[in-house]
């Protein structure tokens, strides 16, 4: 699932000093998640401070297992509510990965009725018609 | 002097949205009909400039629009040595003039050097197309 | 993380006490006005702001020059000077925005309460005005169209790529999760949206006045976003509402009874997104709500079964309805059972909800007509109205920082 | 019962001040935590007991981001502001009326080398999409080319020279004095050493009459100021600074720096009313003023205050200025210890931190006797200030 509309734009993510390390990490085909090493404790998405010790320099990146089961999810049916530049219907999961953190992602290759709370999903990488780098979550084994 | 532009930028339009920007739209209907069209109030007869729906002295919510006689003074100007758009030539002068009729619009001005402007200078206005889709009313030493 | 609200047990040492909170019985809602809600108004929002606060004013007995503060909340076309040159009112001396759409719906009565009580301002307007149906949409994928994510918003940059642009989406996540947390079916939900249009056949100023639905016309409505049907959807309103503020010493002199804002409450709960709530630990309840509902029952001295009436902001079925068991109004889990025939939210029901048509099938003002209609109900003067009303809660929007207002006689 | 007025209902119990920069190399998400993190140090306070937030709506991300960094539980009262600083306000009544303890005021700006920057010259040339009704008031100046702040000043100051006589041997009194100032103050990255009258009669005239001195640059920055009541300040590290009034003034005809329409257009009726009523509220009059922040974004704006608070009569501003002695450390009334924003950028909330030092007695250029202190910002449009005490 998730196929593209030509000549529509596909969004890109914001990055700035806080998010860098997790956007190279895709451009790479890892998915990393922000590690404070000090609390030894995950934050998604990034952040410029860790909550539990308010420090800024204890802040890293740590790959992920990339694999999770998914949380919850929606799927467009109609155009109404999705964004134009995708072809219907997409699903989107939010995942809970085995960090603990959840994250959202389009699927691969999950027909739409396949996809439940509870299956389990791996990460994986494509690269975008507009060249930019996205993962999303295929089946897997549980 | 007149205000030179840079024919490859494209000069700041107003807006003309539609119902996006209701209240003005009769102002720049009538500058492409070459008036100065003025928002008068039916209730009081306030002059409403800028335009806007409700008057601020009675509250009515009831307008016509006047044509303004086109003429007026200096009120202030300011001279731009540096263009803070593209589009512009510096040096120029924006001018604000006070109509007759009371309300200050800003401006520029037709064959007068920054230099030579000065406040309380009697001018009147005339209408420069700038751009396909651009008229402007600008204005001109009077008599 | 939350502690407080996984445990269901709300601190309130770490709050100032009741005694020093000055909004509390002395701050009224004393005007309430609208235009028409339309699907296409033809006039500019600067246009129609003027005349919902006009009529505002007018209702209280006011003149316009008495206004000196005002408040909305951030998404508004409007600017402040534009407004007040056309108003006219000479000194405004108080005004505040506040971020986080629909759950300011009543952080904007909460801020400007506090200006009264303050004393920084004696007579504060709440407006809001929207062309929605006819011009700009906010939430609809097809306008999403040339925009990215900026500096000062990058999280959309993890969901928006994926085509997951409107909060419709956003929600349909949480949503689904306390559908499968507590088995809640799709012939449950319905009712919300149900009960809410039969409130809007009595009421000739609702969107679908005179455009009665049954349940099963709901169940054979579109899914526009799995798991949320079209009915479980918001309008589209061309509009504008406005209500002002005041002391309740000051209301004595005015036309109208005094709504008397008994509790107010704002909260921001951590890991707050615009509905992207994913990272808390339980995402098949509403945070927000809850810190909401707990305030507001700790200021007002009072719990749900003392509320007479409630106006929940509902821009989907769901948002409604895990509010009712956020608030108190039934048990965790029980919202579907709770809905379910619609009776208990209906007039003579547990807690009658929405009782002018809501998001759903009155107006989509971002709350401002909840806030008329809580008042209304205060006054007696609602179309659907509920016997001897002595509180009437009111609150903002689910998934986002939130507020709400408990008014009272 | 409502209280009469937040006289002296409130207090500021910490401030953070990130250094200055014009390239800073972090998010303003970064600034705003780090600055918050500093204020609550400052304070001595927890930081998981802030429990209200308020900024300038277009400065830094949203009290929901920076909380994420923050960690903090739940807030119960945020909300955003327009102007100056305005938001100022806000945490005050938060905490005046019981909303909630601990309110941080943060502005995190990134204006040079963050990506806003961008967004908002443009939003003057009208070139992106943005279909705020808010765009309409340029639709009137853009076109004849009268775009951005230092050439909407300049037609307010051709005609204030017009007619009041003042020059710019007059004005050019405040970028001296404010020079003088910056060069004692760390953070204030502008000047290292004081310029002569001389250099700023040769600096760049861009919109005639504004010279490029007239001009506050912009810089990158975050500060932090921490109000909660005055009984929880007592236990606090700090020696509180009391609030003693708190006031913002509207009036009519007015735009940002384009309040044309107006029959006089070379007063500040915003601040004249904002003034009056910080007066009303405190119980005291310009003379008890022993310190003043004004807001120099714009020179021109600087006699203006001087006469629309009450410090000197109307037209008598550029006297009052002239030659430096009444505004500099040790005059009649000095004015911006801290180098202004001349010195130090455009970044308002610098003014209320500089009043905190001072009152504190640990500003870089300390004042003697500073114990009443006037705070002024949004000239030449909404108006808002403070009256700031000693304990």
């Amino acid at each position: 699932m998730a196929e593209y509309v030509q000549g529509i734009p596909i969004m890109r993510p914001y990055i700035d000093q806080d998010n860098q390390g997790y956007w190279d990490a895709v451009k790479n085909h890892k998915l990393v998640f922000q590690h404070c090493s000090k609390c030894d404790k995950y934050h998604h998405p990034p952040r410029p401070m860790c909550p539990s010790c308010h420090s800024q320099d204890t802040l890293e990146w740590k790959e992920s297992s990339g694999k999770g089961i998914i949380y919850s999810f929606v799927m467009f049916t109609t155009n109404k509510m999705a964004y134009p530049a995708f072809k219907l219907p997409y699903a989107v999961v939010l995942v809970e990965m085995e960090e603990g953190v959840r994250i959202t992602a389009n699927t691969h290759e999950i027909e739409p009725d396949e996809v439940q709370v509870g299956l389990p999903v791996e990460v994986m990488f494509e690269e975008l018609p507009d060249g930019q780098t996205l993962y999303r979550f295929k089946k897997r084994e549980a | 002097m007149t205000v030179e532009y840079n024919p490859d930028q494209k000069i700041p339009h107003p807006a003309m949205w539609g119902v996006l920007y209701k209240s003005s739209t009769p102002f720049w209907e009538g500058v492409k009909n070459k008036k100065i069209m003025l928002q008068k109030c039916k209730s009081c007869g306030n002059l409403l400039n800028p335009p806007r729906p409700m008057c601020p002295k009675c509250q009515s919510q009831e307008n016509e629009w006047i044509t303004a006689k086109g003429t007026g003074k200096i009120y202030s100007w300011v001279t731009f040595n540096e263009a803070p758009h593209p589009a512009f030539k510096a040096p120029y002068a924006a001018v604000l003039v006070e109509l007759d009729e009371g309300p200050r619009i800003v401006s520029n001005m037709v064959d007068v050097k920054p230099e030579d402007l000065e406040i309380g200078m009697a001018v009147e206005v005339t209408f420069e197309d700038v751009a396909e889709d651009l008229t402007l009313p600008k204005f001109r030493k009077a008599g | 993380m939350l502690q407080e609200y996984m445990d269901r047990k709300y601190r309130t040492d770490n709050k100032p006490s009741v005694e020093a909170n000055l909004i509390k019985n002395n701050v009224a809602i004393v005007g309430i006005g609208q235009t028409q809600y339309t699907k296409n108004s033809g006039r500019d929002e600067l246009d129609l702001a003027c005349e919902a606060i006009q009529n505002a004013v007018d209702d209280a007995g006011l003149k316009m020059s008495d206004i000196d503060g005002f408040d909305t909340f951030i998404l508004d076309r409007l600017s402040l000077p534009m407004l007040i040159n056309s108003l006219g009112t000479p000194n405004v001396r108080f005004s505040c925005e506040v971020s986080g759409g629909g759950g300011a719906g009543c952080a904007v009565a909460v801020h400007a309460a506090a200006a009264v009580a303050t004393g920084q301002a004696d007579y504060v307007c709440c407006y809001r005005s929207l062309n929605e149906a006819s011009g700009h949409r906010y939430g609809r994928g097809d306008d999403f169209i040339e925009y990215m994510p900026v500096a000062l918003t990058p999280n959309y940059g993890y969901i928006w790529p994926l085509g997951f642009v409107t909060p419709l989406g956003w929600a349909g996540v949480w949503g689904r999760r306390w559908m499968h947390e507590f088995n809640i079916t799709r012939e449950q939900l319905g009712w919300w949206p149900v009960v809410l249009r039969e409130y809007a056949q009595n009421n000739p100023e609702a969107t679908y006045f005179g455009r009665p639905m049954t349940h099963e016309d709901y169940m054979e409505s579109p899914m526009i976003v799995d798991p949320l049907k079209l009915h479980d959807c918001c309008v589209n309103t061309d509009g504008a509402a406005a209500y002002i503020i005041t002391t309740v010493e000051r209301a004595k002199d005015l036309k109208q009874t005094p709504a008397i804002i008994a509790a107010s409450a704002q909260c921001c709960p951590i890991e707050q997104e615009i509905q992207t709530i994913y990272q808390r630990p339980s995402i098949s309840g509403l945070v927000e709500t809850w810190y909401v509902g707990q305030e507001l029952y700790r200021v007002a001295e009072c719990g749900p079964d003392d509320i007479d009436v409630a106006q929940l902001y509902d821009p989907y079925s769901i948002g409604g309805i895990i509010q009712l068991e956020e608030l108190g109004f039934c048990e965790r889990g029980e919202g579907g059972k709770f809905v379910e025939g619609g009776d208990n939210i209906r007039i003579d029901g547990k807690i009658p909800c929405n009782t002018a048509g809501g998001l759903l099938s009155e107006a989509y003002l971002h709350g401002w007509n909840l806030v008329i209609e809580g008042v209304r109900q205060i006054r007696g003067t609602s179309y659907n109205q509920v016997k001897d009303v002595e509180l009437s809660m009111v609150t903002g929007g689910p998934g986002v920082a939130s507020s709400g207002i408990i008014l009272r006689r | 019962m409502a209280i009469e007025s937040i006289k002296d209902k409130t207090a500021i119990v910490g401030i953070g001040v990130i250094d200055f920069s014009t390239n800073i190399g972090r998010s303003e998400w970064y600034s705003a935590c780090q600055c918050i993190k500093l204020a609550a140090d400052d304070a001595g306070l927890n930081i998981y007991d802030i429990d209200g937030m308020v900024k300038n709506i277009d400065d830094g991300p949203d009290p929901s981001y920076v909380q994420k960094g923050l960690g903090i539980d739940n807030l119960t009262y945020h909300s955003e502001s327009h102007w100056g600083t305005s938001a100022m306000m806000n945490a005050v009544q938060g905490v005046a009326s019981g909303s909630c303890n601990y309110c941080v005021y943060y502005q995190a700006a990134h204006r040079v080398s963050g990506p806003e920057k961008s967004i908002s010259d443009y939003r003057v040339a009208r070139e992106v999409k943005d279909d705020s009704l808010d765009m309409i008031r340029y639709d009137f100046f853009s076109p004849f080319g009268l775009i951005g702040q230092p050439g909407y000043v300049a037609m307010m100051y051709r005609r204030y020279m017009h007619e009041t006589g003042i020059t710019p041997e007059q004005l050019g009194w405040i970028p001296v004095v404010d020079s003088e100032n910056a060069a004692k103050n760390p953070n204030a990255i502008f000047f290292d050493k004081p310029i002569t009258i001389d250099d700023y009669m040769k600096s760049k005239v861009i919109a005639d009459p504004i010279r490029e001195l007239d001009c506050a640059p912009k810089v990158d920055g975050a500060i932090a100021i921490i109000v909660t009541t005055p009984e929880k300040a007592k236990s606090m590290k700090q020696k509180p600074v009391i609030i003693s009034s708190n006031a913002a003034g509207m009036a009519p005809e007015g735009q940002f720096h384009t309040s044309y329409t107006r029959d006089v257009i070379t007063e500040l009726p915003e601040m004249k009313n904002m003034g009056d009523e910080l007066f009303r509220i405190a119980g005291i009059g310009p003379k008890d003023i022993k310190l003043a922040m004004l807001d120099d974004t714009f020179t021109p704006y600087v006699p203006l205050q001087l006469e629309a608070l009450g410090f000197c009569g109307k037209g008598e501003g550029a006297a009052f200025i002239e030659g430096g002695e009444r505004i500099r450390v040790g005059g009649e009334l000095p004015i911006n210890p801290d180098g202004g924003l001349i010195g130090q950028g455009r970044f308002d909330t610098t003014r209320i931190v500089e009043a905190v030092r001072q009152i504190r007695g640990t500003s870089t250029n300390q004042v003697a006797g500073a114990d009443t202190i006037l705070v002024a910002s949004g000239a030449g449009g909404p108006a808002d200030g403070l009256i700031l005490r000693k304990a």
